[in-house]
């Protein structure tokens, strides 16, 4: 019990830094978002183009620093998976809290066509997301009847059902030892055999997600996943068949993951139930939440602040959690709408975290005119 | 066999019970998922443990010290963590909970240590055994305790003044707040209540087992999740009804399929009730107003 | 020609019958209002029409077409929009946006060609907009059109709520109190709203409480009380109706 | 105004921090570094505590008498977290920091196996008390295990077993992990080739599992002579509690990874008896072991147990090899190559293709303390 007191005195020396960081921070989110619904197309485009480069180069810059290089993977990886996990929370609103389930199956088929059947990356990459996503159907049908907690919790078990399977069936999967010896992907006698080639590997398949998230976004298909997720009931009156956007979500969302799974067996080159577990789901459920639901940069952004933060905090190992907790909470009294919000970045109302408070934003003159 | 496994599941599912009560007695109220209730029964177990360790106390005062350290800890979360998010969408409260499950785990390993520590026998455990069915002194208490608790509980909600504005708080908290409900100390009060029965299941447990350990929360509150929303979340005899549902389908299962599956077989039986009846075996569907 | 009508629809939740054996009918470009007492039904016929609700006795015919089971969704393909009492406009979509969504039933671009833009799926983007712009600007919205809906005042979210009710491409609109909260000034613009919509030649059947209004731009009025059709008629018939009179004034109230 | 000061404060702590993290890490030139990665948090966190505090124990007898070639020796601990996806960042931010010549560590298999790679391609020697034996499958030399694997000592419980204790019916009850499993197997494998038969093989989750009772209640129905349990102490103790409370009275057999006080602790008069593999035992006496259990005591008030043991002779075999084979990270590995009967407090120590050449000893619970059984394999 001597320790109490310290302990005590840390996390409330944590809490008082972390709190004044992201108060400091929620300006700065605000006044990023302000910034960017302001901008034209031609400038927006610009930026794009810029950030782009900048990730390009980034590895070579860092090439002598295997330590960042291989954070940089990791964050890109989680990327994927949060962007994957945007697409059934932050487009359709399904609160799935078992998507580890789906990064699992894409991992564990790659690990399992590549290592017993010597089939190329290339071919098990896309066979991943499929599976993944035939999954993804398989729970998205029996799921459609419920919602909120009663889907979080059947997600979960989802979640909990996979891993023990994978656990169990020793001989497909040889249950808790792994699946060791995942080869590195070739390809035309091109060997992706360092963190550079793997940065540049995972970097496409970030960019390809990040494609295909706008463009879903933007398309009848975004808005109808939009309009499901904000009001369930009208979006049916207006036309909108709900059930089947929210299967397509589950299973786009379930290919996304199944192709982040399918990178990490090759990077790691091993892979075991324990990877999957329910608080990797947690993980990506984090990301998604404080980075802004539905916001592509905000997931983004939640994604790699969520990864780098652990391991900033690796050299206080046993503060390490504690104060990653503390984050959570202090993130969601602060800033519940997400660092950068999908309304923020549309240039409504900061506070739409209010709930069903009808927002009036200098346009009462108009009224009645 | 077959009655030996079925008094193991009863035992079990008597455990989880207990620990489900609070956890749905919170939810019905403040329509939340408390990740948190798990780790607050650690902390009850944890504290009692202090206290007869630490601080020498005999069994009584311990459990007592338990069931209010971790109110206290169950208040204190509400206050800071929890009420500045209601009005945020659920989500963020779910968050927040999350947030406030890993930090207490990691506090607690930091307070006591990460290893598990043993607690004292207190109460001499006896088998007793009757038309085939057995049961040890511990296990018919947790189950003594469950059935007293469900039957407090329901009364409380039902025919006090303080449990008609728990119900007016969980149907419409601004109604409520509107109808001169001080919701906040309605809250504050779901919360104490939760936490100190998530306590006494800690101790309890912790005393069943003899053991207590930092994590020891996670898997209990995930099993009193399953259990909460088997019975139908929100209702306090059917949190009862599922840990034990959930309990002998453990039990059988691991017995009679495979023990590897042991834990899958509770989240089948979840689902599977889930979509033949979502709002679980005695709750209330709530219709969508249109 | 008859583009709706009801046989005997009836409508119970347990032991309350909320809709009880109402003959209904509307003829194509009419403007029909539904008004009685609070609880009267109105809102449950609406729902019985619009597949929210599935009708425990009875038929529904909209366009020679029987709507048996039909969900929501394939009822305003069919043909029906409408609106809500208490606005339910998507909250995180611009006004342009919530247009835009509405048009949702009248496009098909597949997953494939919506990410890819494929031609065809460019082209019905293109069509989406310009016909949600066209539609923005018959109701005046087109100068806010960027906003987030749910953040204008209540009489520019009604509007909104039109809007993408129009966007559907009905050919009966449904409007459920559209002029409820507003105060004369809007009410009155309201008014001059829905008869530009109906002489664009669209049917209406609209919901309100507001006398004044109803009298001023239906053709015909049906008047519902304890889920009962206790009455219908030209609107003057209507002022003069005993029972109306009854139902909303309470008995004596007529005397 | 308030706001303002608040802000300020903020950004003062905030520099404060930073510049202090800089000020640690800036005087390194005196200075030598190994490292440690073990799961400091989550489930196996108890593990990592014990042996990184073996680890600093061992430090501090050098550091007092003057370090290496007068430099201090520190540690640098990374957590783990006992994941498998956590393990090579650990090793990654080891291996690229220049100043870590050694590590000891990932206590999981499953992080071992994940991290070699990486600790291979850096050149860096890592000493690991898992015990899969895929880890020195001989592609990675600068991997060194210290323990020995889970089939050597599957293939040493089961001749025990069935020669000294004279059991032909066996029932198993494993933990779902790769060591629960791969010692299961090796287990039946050795058993029933000596003639032996696994009547039930029942399995359970570490951390997770706590009511064994079904389990029990199915092995009891086959009538084993012995339960042979794979797995650590903490289930281990609840397994023979609940064992007794259903009344089964049959001999069990466990693993290292119940060679520790805390069996007893928590297990009680229900462990009494059980017979358990182990690497270490204050009493069985090798130079050295009588002042590391004395040292170890005081300075913790605790019991080592075998992974602290492990961990200190890790710890004092690397700086043997700093001042023999230089303080490079070659230098060590060269060392521990060659090394040939090092004084371990857990025995001599050498390695032949990187595993330890070390048989068991076979403890057992009696009048609640842990002693070296009568009979020895």
């Amino acid at each position: 019990m001597a320790n109490l007191s310290r302990v005590l005195f840390n996390l409330v020396l944590a809490t008082a830094i972390l709190f004044g960081l992201i108060k400091i921070l929620s300006k700065a989110f605000d006044f990023v978002a302000r910034y960017i619904s302001s901008i034209d197309k031609k400038t927006k485009r610009f930026i794009n183009i810029g950030i782009a480069l900048m990730v390009a180069i980034w590895p070579i810059v860092f090439i002598n620093q295997p330590y960042v290089l291989r954070t940089s993977i990791i964050v890109l990886l989680y990327i994927v998976l949060a962007l994957s996990l945007n697409i059934v929370l932050g487009f359709a609103g399904q609160l799935s809290i078992g998507h580890s389930a789906f990064y699992a199956i894409g991992a564990y088929v790659t690990a399992l066509l590549t290592v017993n059947f010597q089939i190329s990356f290339w071919i098990a990459l896309p066979t991943s997301a499929l599976i993944a996503a035939l999954f993804g159907l398989l729970l998205g049908i029996p799921t459609l009847r419920l919602k909120g907690d009663y889907l979080a919790i059947t997600t979960i078990g989802f979640g909990e059902i996979l891993r023990l399977v994978l656990i169990n069936w020793t001989n497909l999967t040889r249950g808790p030892a792994g699946i060791p010896g995942i080869p590195f992907p070739k390809i035309f006698g091109f060997m992706i055999n360092t963190n550079l080639r793997y940065y540049y590997l995972i970097l496409v398949l970030v960019m390809f997600t990040i494609f295909v998230s706008y463009r879903l976004l933007n398309s009848r298909l975004g808005r109808g996943l939009i309009a499901v997720r904000d009001d369930e009931i009208a979006a049916e009156a207006m036309g909108i068949k709900s059930t089947y956007l929210k299967i397509l979500a589950f299973v786009l969302g379930a290919a996304f993951a199944g192709i982040a799974g399918s990178f990490f067996a090759t990077y790691i080159h091993y892979v075991n139930p324990d990877n999957f577990n329910y608080m990797e789901s947690v993980l990506i459920l984090c990301m998604v939440v404080l980075g802004g639901v539905g916001s592509i940069p905000g997931v983004i952004l939640g994604a790699t602040v969520l990864t780098i933060i652990p391991e900033a905090l690796r050299d206080i190992a046993t503060y390490r959690y504690a104060i990653y907790g503390i984050l959570l909470i202090l993130m969601m009294i602060i800033r519940p709408q997400g660092m950068l919000s999908m309304a923020s970045l549309k240039g409504g109302a900061k506070s739409e975290n209010s709930g069903n408070k009808k927002r009036n934003k200098g346009l009462r003159g108009l009224s009645g005119s | 066999m077959f009655m030996e496994q079925l008094s193991n599941g009863i035992a079990l599912g008597s455990i989880y019970a207990l620990t489900a009560i609070g956890f749905t007695m919170v939810y019905g109220i403040i329509r939340l998922i408390n990740f948190v209730h798990g780790d607050i029964y650690m902390m009850g177990a944890f504290f009692a443990l202090t206290g007869l360790t630490v601080l020498g106390l005999p069994l009584i005062p311990s459990f007592l010290l338990g069931m209010i350290g971790a109110s206290i800890v169950g208040v204190l979360l509400a206050k800071f963590a929890y009420s500045p998010v209601f009005k945020a969408p659920r989500i963020n409260l779910l968050l927040c909970a999350i947030g406030a499950a890993i930090f207490l785990e990691n506090f607690a390993m930091l307070v006591w240590g990460p290893e598990t520590q043993s607690f004292p026998t207190l109460i001499e455990n006896k088998t007793y055994s009757i038309f085939g069915f057995k049961a040890t002194t511990l296990q018919l208490i947790i189950l003594g305790v469950s059935i007293a608790l469900v039957l407090i509980l329901t009364y409380i909600v039902k025919y006090t003044k303080l449990g008609r504005a728990m119900r007016c708080t969980s149907q419409d908290m601004e109604a409520a707040k509107l109808m001169g409900i001080n919701t906040n100390r309605v809250v504050y009060f779901t919360f104490m209540i939760g936490s100190s029965l998530g306590a006494a299941a800690g101790v309890l447990v912790g005393m069943y087992y003899k053991a207590a350990y930092p994590m020891m929360g996670f898997t209990a509150g995930l099993k009193a999740f399953v259990s909460a929303v088997i019975g139908g979340i929100g209702n306090i005899p059917g949190a009862m009804l599922g840990g034990l549902i959930m309990g002998v389908s453990e039990s059988l299962g691991a017995a009679y399929i495979s023990s590897g599956y042991r834990d899958a077989i509770a989240f089948i039986i979840l689902i599977f009730i889930l979509l033949v009846k979502p709002s679980g075996i005695l709750g209330k569907s709530v219709k969508e107003k249109v | 020609m008859r583009i709706l009508e009801t046989k005997n629809v009836t409508k119970a939740f347990g032991g309350l019958v909320a809709v009880n054996d109402v003959d209904f009918h509307i003829e194509e470009g009419e403007i029909v209002s539904l008004i009685g007492p609070n609880g009267a039904g109105k809102t449950t016929f609406f729902n019985l029409i619009t597949g929210i609700y599935e009708p425990t006795k009875g038929e529904i015919k909209f366009l020679d077409q029987f709507l048996k089971k039909s969900k929501p969704y394939e009822i305003t393909k069919l043909g029906i929009g409408r609106t809500f009492q208490n606005i339910r406009l998507f909250s995180s979509m611009t006004v342009l946006e919530n247009v835009m969504a509405g048009q949702y039933c009248r496009t098909k671009a597949d997953l494939f060609s919506a990410i890819f833009k494929l031609p065809n799926a460019r082209k019905e983007e293109d069509r989406v907009m310009e016909k949600s712009l066209e539609i923005l600007d018959f109701l005046d919205l087109k100068k806010i059109k960027d906003e987030i809906a749910v953040s204008l005042p209540y009489g520019y979210q009604r509007r909104v709520e039109i809007a993408r009710a129009l966007a559907t491409e009905p050919k009966l609109l449904l409007l459920d109190e559209p002029a409820a909260g507003m105060n004369t000034g809007e009410k009155k613009e309201m008014q001059g709203i829905i008869r530009k919509i109906r002489d664009k030649g669209f049917t209406i059947l609209v919901i309100e409480h507001d006398m004044k209004l109803v009298m001023g731009i239906s053709d015909r009025i049906v008047v519902l009380d304890y889920g009962n059709k206790i009455a219908e008629g030209l609107p003057q018939e209507i002022q003069h109706n005993e029972r109306v009179i009854e139902a909303y004034l309470g008995k004596g109230g007529a005397a | 105004m308030k706001k303002i000061i608040v802000i300020a404060i903020m950004m003062a702590l905030l520099v404060t921090l930073v510049t202090g993290c800089s000020a640690t890490s800036s005087s390194e030139s005196s200075e030598i570094y190994i490292a440690s990665a073990n799961p400091m948090t989550g489930d196996s966190a108890q593990f990592g505590d014990m042996k990184v505090k073996a680890i600093e124990l061992a430090l501090e007898e050098v550091n007092k008498n003057g370090g290496i070639d007068g430099k201090q020796v520190k540690l640098l601990v990374g957590d783990d977290t006992g994941n498998p996806k956590e393990a090579p960042n650990v090793a990654q931010k080891f291996s690229s920091d220049k100043k870590v010549l050694a590590v000891i560590g990932h206590w999981n298999s499953s992080c071992t196996l994940a991290a070699r790679g990486i600790y291979e391609s850096a050149g860096i020697p890592v000493i690991t008390d898992s015990v899969n034996k895929a880890i020195t499958d001989g592609t990675t030399p600068h991997i060194f295990r210290i323990s020995l694997t889970d089939t050597t000592q599957a293939q040493h419980l089961a001749k025990y077993a069935y020669e000294v204790m004279g059991k032909r019916k066996a029932a198993i009850l494993f933990t779902a992990n790769d060591f629960g499993t791969g010692l299961k197997e090796d287990f039946t494998a050795t058993f029933t080739e000596l003639g032996g038969e696994i009547v039930a093989t029942e399995t359970y989750f570490e951390g997770q599992s706590k009511d064994f009772s079904p389990q029990l209640t199915k092995i009891k129905s086959k009538n084993p002579d012995l339960i042979f349990i794979p797995g650590y102490y903490v289930e281990t103790a609840l397994i023979a509690q609940q064992a007794q409370s259903s009344g089964i009275d049959v001999p069990m057999l466990g693993t290292d990874g119940i060679s520790s006080e805390e069996l007893v602790k928590l297990g009680g008069d229900a462990v009494e008896g059980i017979k358990f593999a182990g690497f270490f035992h204050p009493e069985v006496e090798y130079p050295g072991t009588k002042e590391f259990v004395e040292a170890f005591r005081v300075k913790y008030n605790k019991e080592p147990d075998t992974y602290a043991a492990l961990a200190y002779d890790s710890a004092k075999l690397l700086l043997e090899a700093m001042s023999q084979g230089g303080a490079t990270r070659e230098g060590i590995k060269k060392y521990l190559d060659n090394v040939k009967d090092f004084p371990g407090v857990a025995g001599p120590i050498a390695f032949e293709g990187n595993d330890v050449t070390r048989g068991i000893i076979i403890l057992t619970v009696k009048d609640g303390k842990i002693v070296p059984a009568d009979i020895q394999p």
